[in-house]
């Protein structure tokens, strides 16, 4: 069972072809890691589920849904939640506002005037992200402005931020960029932590140990187009694109 | 058709004071990143540099006048004209030209030190923070200068030759119906040439290709090793002289006093913004528009049909252009959304 | 759970409360403090209260979600007009025309918001300015019927006040005064009207602050990506803010109309926009009290440094040996009367300059000074952060 | 703070007090006060409030109406020359202050604008105690302060207003107007433009899209056709439009052989500077040497216009080359005091100072309504306009009005301007009740 489901999509800026006819399924509770080299239009496909571009010609399913003419704020609402390459969290709020802006969002929806009630009287929203600040251990830092957090700390807190609405479908955008080997390390625990949940995550990343710790299926892109498609291993042993993307270079 | 050359006429000239004011505007905001709402107050500075060359030039040997004895009434007589006679009076006459000449290092060094002095503490700070900062110093500029030379306006007048006016109307054979002041004319021209100067030295003098860098991505320029900082502060210069110049020029048009750039300031964000923020020609484009629509709206035809439209037509366009065109007319992304 | 989850939102209840009274306590003794700095006597008082007011609101908009409007004078040229029309036609009774001033000036922010929000940044500071400068010439110019142009919307003896003609009350001889249910609205009554309205208005705008819905406004000041991102729709958030700064404009325009009826067009100009701005970043953006300090200031300079002439300087600085005094008279003359401009630019640039947070946070200094850090005693500091 | 005098921080402390509590317990009564008419003075002073524009455009002429009232303050107190008091025909002044006590006075800053102006006169009403304000710069402002003192209880002597509604529709029984109207500069204007331009001109109007523009216009429209001029057209400007370029080219080709600038501060140098500079004063229409005309002149606003005005005719109240013993006298105490010449804004606002306290001596009291009775149907004479009265219908002074004109070869600074005509005052005496002026003056009010 395919949660999404992307067919012929196409989109080119000033005629430079950036996404050339993708075709992509992603299985329901799966991990399923987008490789390719710089400029092979990952980011761009990404950027096409959540509203952020429109594809030229195509279709984006998601379970049963187009996500296409929709803005951000009704695909997430959808169920489909992202991690950026540069956090984007709310750094002037505390580390636990920040987890309690999301709940608040999969709770009310889009929009509730909700001025009467206190924010620290909001015990279940409190407690839900207060629970999710010490999955990712922040709960210790919760009342620190964001915006101090370290970049591997924000990134934790992004994750926890996405997972607190409980999303069908989670985007994750090189989520281990600039971290440490033990920081990595954690991010992929955390990862697979919540794997368990059975959240489908579709993950875009450079570092194939991060790949081949965490992902159940792997698309390879170059130049706009999904060249190769398997499990880590079947792509471990392409020589497509080992030529493609590894330039040769042995795993 | 007469209506309509000198109602063109009169847009381009007012599109070419505008322009001028929202050139350096703009020119800041796209450099330095830096509303400046102490750019009007430049302007003034540059129409009282012309007050103060004037002033200069007609000190006089004060002669009593003897049939008024309240006061001290007192006949002046310029010391330039006893020294040099008519001569004198001459030079007296050209006090506007000569404060051009004057205005350029003079408004250079204000804007000099208006940057290193202040602006530039505040590169990083929030534009509500810039604005209030450089109200306060806009304020602070006129209440001197109305400490200084009172509240009232001051005639500068244009030299004589070009007082009178130029018949426009021998050009397409219709001789009388189409005259148009000299100095207005002059004032056109002049605004053109300055926009083309900014825009030929920015295009062609690696200082200016640096600088047009540094307006677009000022951390790669920074990166590569060039000083970006002190360059912007020449061309916080150059902004300052741009409309210190401007000022100067309008004199003979609109007599100063003190409050003159607050009344530009409004209009000259207006202007910028409909250009596009930190865009040169968004700005000279948005001032000529703005100028030539203002003028036609406010023909008796036009007014008929709609009553005071020629009161809201600039803010009206605004409105209009910002709703078809998020960033103004020739505006990038990312410019001033923060 | 750990401790208490309170700091995590910089105050509580608690800490409200008491902050709510001892507001409340300031402002009911106003009469009795202001005059201290001379400032005791109703006119400057209900300024105070009104432009606090009308300050308040505005920081509920520029404060919280970070748009600058340049144009919120209009709404408070719009609720004075209301105001005064309400007393025109229906009866001199203020809390109609309050009513009705807070619905038009709702409406036109509704309108205005509705095109100006769907820009950003100085865009939109800009459409917010044209849209203030429009009804501002028109009001001076050609809707004079309406607005009575330069000289502004007065009552008159022959108006209908239908309310009053249907309970057989309406005196057509002499001007009407504007009352609560026979409570003149002038001097120390019409203080405590509009000290009262403050104090709710203080309230309601604490309120909101604290409430998920401020602390989503918040959000998307801090970061409005995320905010799209995370699945709201931000839009509708801007404009209710929109709409609730430009009651309280319109609130604290019926307000000016009430203690005083006569409504002019140059409360739409541009410098009255930006004299909120002012009064706003002066007393602290984003802070409760702080827009109600910066009002007070201003309005303080405006009333009374003006009012500095000689005479009085000399009387000043009588204690000096005559030369002296007359070159101190001479330089403090500059700062004061006809140079209180001059004093208020200088105080702006000193205070963005040195006091980037304005007043608070000139306040929140000197309370580190006074107080050991020890992270117990961040209740006061903290309530006053919204 | 030491800024404010001891005993008068405590007294106003303690008179908060009493409005806290009355006005927490039981409103209102508390605040009326026990005495006969609001601020009567008790004490050896007596405090006027001087509200006169110190920022904005017309901050010059708040100056110069704010050293005329100072000046008119030594006189009454007895000091100094004694300026017109010395001319004016009414001798009740006797230079130991009004009623014997001592002139203190207050300034404010009405910034010409509405709001701030009433702010101002608040102030000095409620915390300084005045017994009346003067001062303005702008009909607007004087319109709206004379309604504020109407309804507070006090007197207000309008400074520089020339609007027809000051005394005409927002006519008030405690406000009067020593400065004269549009209606009178129109009827002063039209037999002088009659004899320098004829009967058959065509009119052209520019006016400042206000009310004060407005009835200018309608006076001079009407004035000027009554001699069989035409209007051609009637083109409102924006109030501060600052270049008038888009409205004078029209001008230029539309067959009319005169402008008349219906503007007055700021607009009024900008519009006359650039209609010269359009080469209208010296153009030929018709046959006929094209004419400008600027209704309301001033002088301080002729030396903003500079060499333009060279020429143009307009009206004025008053003007420093008056050779009445009354303008001899104020121009010689104010030049001595100042080193130069004052304006028709400080003559004005110096003459209502001395009207005023004149009422005050002769009625005995400070009381609004005894005070405004002695100053209704009130003649008097040497105060630099001939023979003058303060007509009670409507509380406007009727009196000589200047027709002046732009001189050619000024001798000094403040030679600009020349008077050609001085029209009797019976020409610029209207009904009270035409249409243009009806308005009710209603009760007086002392205020308590």
């Amino acid at each position: 069972m395919s949660i999404l489901t992307v067919q012929g999509v196409n989109k080119s800026f000033a005629g430079l072809k950036a996404l050339n006819q993708v075709n992509l399924k992603v299985a329901q509770g799966q991990v399923h890691a987008i490789i390719g080299p710089n400029g092979a239009g990952k980011s761009t496909l990404l950027n096409c589920f959540v509203g952020r571009l429109e594809p030229d010609t195509g279709t984006v399913m998601f379970d049963g849904q187009s996500l296409l003419n929709r803005r951000p704020h009704e695909i997430n609402q959808l169920g489909v939640a992202r991690v950026f390459q540069t956090p984007e969290i709310f750094p002037d709020l505390s580390l636990l506002e920040n987890v309690m802006i999301p709940a608040f969002a999969h709770r009310d929806g889009a929009f509730k005037m909700n001025w009467l009630p206190r924010i620290d009287g909001e015990a279940e929203i409190r407690d839900k992200a207060l629970h999710m600040l010490e999955e990712v251990g922040l709960a210790d830092n919760r009342s620190d402005h964001a915006g101090a957090l370290s970049r591997g700390d924000k990134r934790r807190l992004e994750l926890a931020m996405c997972l607190v609405q409980e999303p069908r479908l989670l985007l994750l955008d090189e989520p281990t960029a600039g971290m440490s080997r033990a920081d990595t390390n954690n991010t992929i625990d955390l990862l697979k932590r919540i794997g368990e949940r059975g959240i489908t995550k579709i993950v875009i990343e450079h570092d194939m140990h991060v790949v081949f710790s965490l992902a159940h299926k792997v698309s390879v892109m170059a130049q706009g187009t999904v060249i190769a498609e398997g499990t880590p291993e079947e792509i471990r042993g392409n020589p497509k694109v080992q030529e493609a993307y590894l330039g040769g270079a042995h795993l | 058709m007469d209506a309509f050359v000198l109602q063109m006429l009169n847009g381009l000239d007012k599109g070419g004071a505008y322009a001028l004011i929202a050139l350096g505007l703009t020119l800041i905001f796209g450099t330095l990143g830096v509303v400046n709402f102490a750019h009007g107050a430049l302007f003034m500075l540059g129409a009282f540099c012309a007050v103060t060359i004037q002033k200069l030039l007609t000190l006089s040997k004060k002669v009593k006048d003897e049939s008024i004895t309240f006061f001290d009434a007192y006949k002046e007589i310029p010391y330039l004209e006893t020294w040099f006679g008519d001569t004198g009076l001459v030079i007296i006459d050209y006090a506007v030209p000569i404060s051009l000449l004057a205005a350029i290092p003079i408004m250079l060094i204000i804007g000099l030190i208006m940057e290193r002095g202040l602006i530039r503490f505040f590169y990083n700070r929030s534009h509500a923070e810039q604005i209030l900062v450089t109200f306060g110093l806009a304020i602070v500029l006129q209440e001197l200068v109305k400490a200084i030379y009172g509240a009232n306006p001051i005639p500068t007048p244009a030299p004589e030759v070009v007082a009178g006016s130029a018949d426009l109307g021998i050009l397409f054979g219709v001789p009388g119906t189409i005259v148009y002041p000299y100095w207005r004319l002059i004032y056109l021209f002049f605004s053109l040439a300055v926009i083309g100067g900014v825009f030929a030295f920015l295009q062609f003098t690696t200082f200016g290709m640096v600088v047009r860098a540094g307006m677009q991505d000022r951390e790669t320029v920074g990166l590569l090793g060039i000083h970006v900082e002190r360059r912007f502060t020449i061309v916080f210069g150059i902004a300052a002289v741009v409309a210190g110049l401007a000022g100067v020029m309008y004199t003979p048009i609109l007599p100063p006093d003190y409050h003159i750039g607050m009344e530009f300031l409004v209009l000259s964000f207006v202007v910028v913004v409909v250009g596009g923020m930190g865009s040169l020609p968004g700005a000279v484009l948005a001032g000529f528009l703005l100028g030539i629509l203002q003028s036609f709206a406010s023909m008796n035809e036009v007014k008929s049909i709609i009553p005071g439209i020629d009161q809201i037509i600039i803010y009206l366009i605004a409105v209009i252009v910002l709703q078809v065109r998020p960033r103004g007319l020739l505006g990038r992304k990312g410019v001033m959304e923060g | 759970m750990a401790a208490a989850p309170t700091s995590a939102f910089g105050t509580s209840r608690r800490s409200d409360l008491i902050f709510l009274v001892l507001f409340a306590a300031a402002v009911l003794t106003a009469p009795l403090w202001a005059s201290l700095i001379g400032a005791g006597y109703p006119d400057l008082l209900q300024k105070w209260a009104i432009y606090g007011l009308f300050a308040i609101g505005f920081n509920i908009l520029f404060g919280l979600t970070g748009y600058l409007s340049f144009g919120h004078a209009a709404f408070l040229g719009v609720g004075s007009y209301t105001a005064v029309w309400s007393f025109k036609l229906l009866g001199m009774n203020v809390l109609p025309a309050v009513f009705f001033a807070m619905i038009t000036a709702a409406v036109f922010a509704l309108a205005i918001g509705y095109i100006s929000l769907r820009r950003s940044g100085i865009y939109f500071s800009i459409l917010t300015l044209a849209f203030a400068q429009m009804s501002y010439n028109l009001a001076y110019s050609v809707l004079t019927p309406i607005t009575n142009g330069e000289t502004g919307l007065t009552v008159l003896p022959s108006d209908p006040r239908i309310l009053e003609q249907l309970a057989g009350v309406r005196d057509t001889v002499s001007t009407p005064t504007t009352s609560l249910f026979g409570l003149e609205m002038t001097g120390y009554p019409g203080f405590y009207f509009c000290a009262v309205v403050l104090i709710i208005g203080f309230f309601v705008a604490m309120k909101i602050a604290r409430s998920p819905f401020g602390t989503m406004l918040k959000a998307i000041k801090s970061n409005q990506t995320r905010m799209n991102y995370t699945g709201f729709n931000t839009r509708p958030y801007t404009l209710a803010a929109f709409i609730i700064s430009g009651m309280y404009a319109g609130l604290a325009g019926a307000l000016l109309a009430s203690t005083d009826p006569l409504a002019g067009a140059e409360r739409m100009q541009w410098t009255a926009s930006g004299e909120v701005v002012l009064m706003t970043i002066l007393g602290g953006a984003g802070t409760l009290l702080g827009p109600v300090l910066g009002a007070a200031v201003i309005k303080y300079f405006e009333n009374i440094f003006s009012a500095f002439n000689d005479q009085v300087l000399m009387e000043m600085f009588n204690w000096l040996p005559e030369t002296l005094q007359e070159a101190a008279v001479a330089v403090a003359g500059l700062f004061v009367g006809e140079g209180w401009h001059l004093t208020l630019g200088v105080v702006f640039m000193l205070i963005v300059i040195f006091l980037p947070g304005g007043i608070m946070e000139g306040i929140r200094r000197v309370q580190k000074l006074f107080r050991r850090s020890d992270g117990a005693s961040r209740t006061d500091t903290a309530s006053e952060s919204a | 703070m030491t800024v404010f005098d001891k005993g008068v921080s405590r007294r106003s402390l303690m008179k908060g007090g009493v409005a806290l509590t009355a006005g927490l317990a039981a409103p209102h009564f508390f605040t009326k006060s026990a005495y006969a008419y609001l601020n009567e003075p008790t004490g050896g002073t007596v405090t006027l409030g001087f509200n006169v524009p110190q920022t904005g455009a017309y901050a010059d002429e708040g100056a110069d109406e704010l050293r005329a009232y100072q000046l008119a303050v030594k006189h009454i107190n007895g000091e100094g020359d004694g300026g017109m008091l010395n001319t004016f025909s009414s001798k009740a002044l006797k230079g130991n202050g009004i009623l014997g006590k001592k002139v203190e006075y207050v300034t404010g800053d009405t910034q010409t604008k509405s709001d701030a102006a009433r702010a101002s006169a608040k102030r000095m009403i409620e915390k300084d105690g005045v017994v009346m304000v003067t001062g303005g710069s702008s009909s607007g402002v004087a319109i709206a302060v004379q309604s504020l003192c109407q309804e507070a209880g006090i007197i207000f002597m309008a400074g520089l207003t020339h609007s027809n509604d000051t005394t005409g529709k927002d006519r008030r029984a405690n406000g009067f107007r020593h400065f004269f109207n549009a209606y009178q500069s129109g009827a002063a204007l039209a037999p002088v433009l009659e004899a320098n331009y004829g009967k058959d001109r065509k009119a052209y109007h520019l006016t400042a899209d206000y009310t004060w523009g407005w009835t200018q216009e309608e006076s001079i429209a009407d004035a000027t056709e009554a001699l069989g001029w035409q209007t051609v057209e009637k083109v409102r400007t924006p109030l501060g439009a600052g270049d008038f370029s888009q409205y004078i080219t029209p001008v230029l080709n539309s067959g009319a052989d005169v402008l008349i600038l219906n503007h007055y501060g700021k607009d009024m140098v900008n519009s006359l500077t650039q209609a010269v500079q359009f080469g209208l004063r010296d153009k030929q229409v018709n046959g006929k040497d094209f004419a400008i005309v600027v209704p309301l002149y001033s002088r301080l606003m002729a030396q903003g216009a500079g060499e333009n005005v060279k020429g143009i005719f307009g009206s004025t109240n008053w003007h420093w080359s008056l050779s009445d013993a009354g303008s001899q006298a104020f121009v010689k105490s104010f030049g001595a005091e100042y080193g130069f010449p004052p304006s028709q804004a400080a003559h004005t606002c110096y003459v209502q100072a001395l009207l005023y306290a004149d009422a005050a001596e002769r009625a005995g009291t400070f009381a609004p309504c005894e005070l405004g009775k002695a100053l209704e149907g009130f003649e008097f004479d040497g105060m630099g306009n001939g023979p003058t009265l303060y007509r009670a219908e409507d509380h406007q002074c009727f009196k000589k009005v200047l027709v002046v004109k732009g001189k050619d070869n000024p001798s000094s600074q403040f030679d600009l301007l020349e008077v050609v005509q001085e029209v009797p005052r019976e020409q610029v005496t209207y009904d009270a009740n035409i249409p243009q002026f009806a308005g009710s003056l209603g009760s007086c009010n002392n205020g308590a």
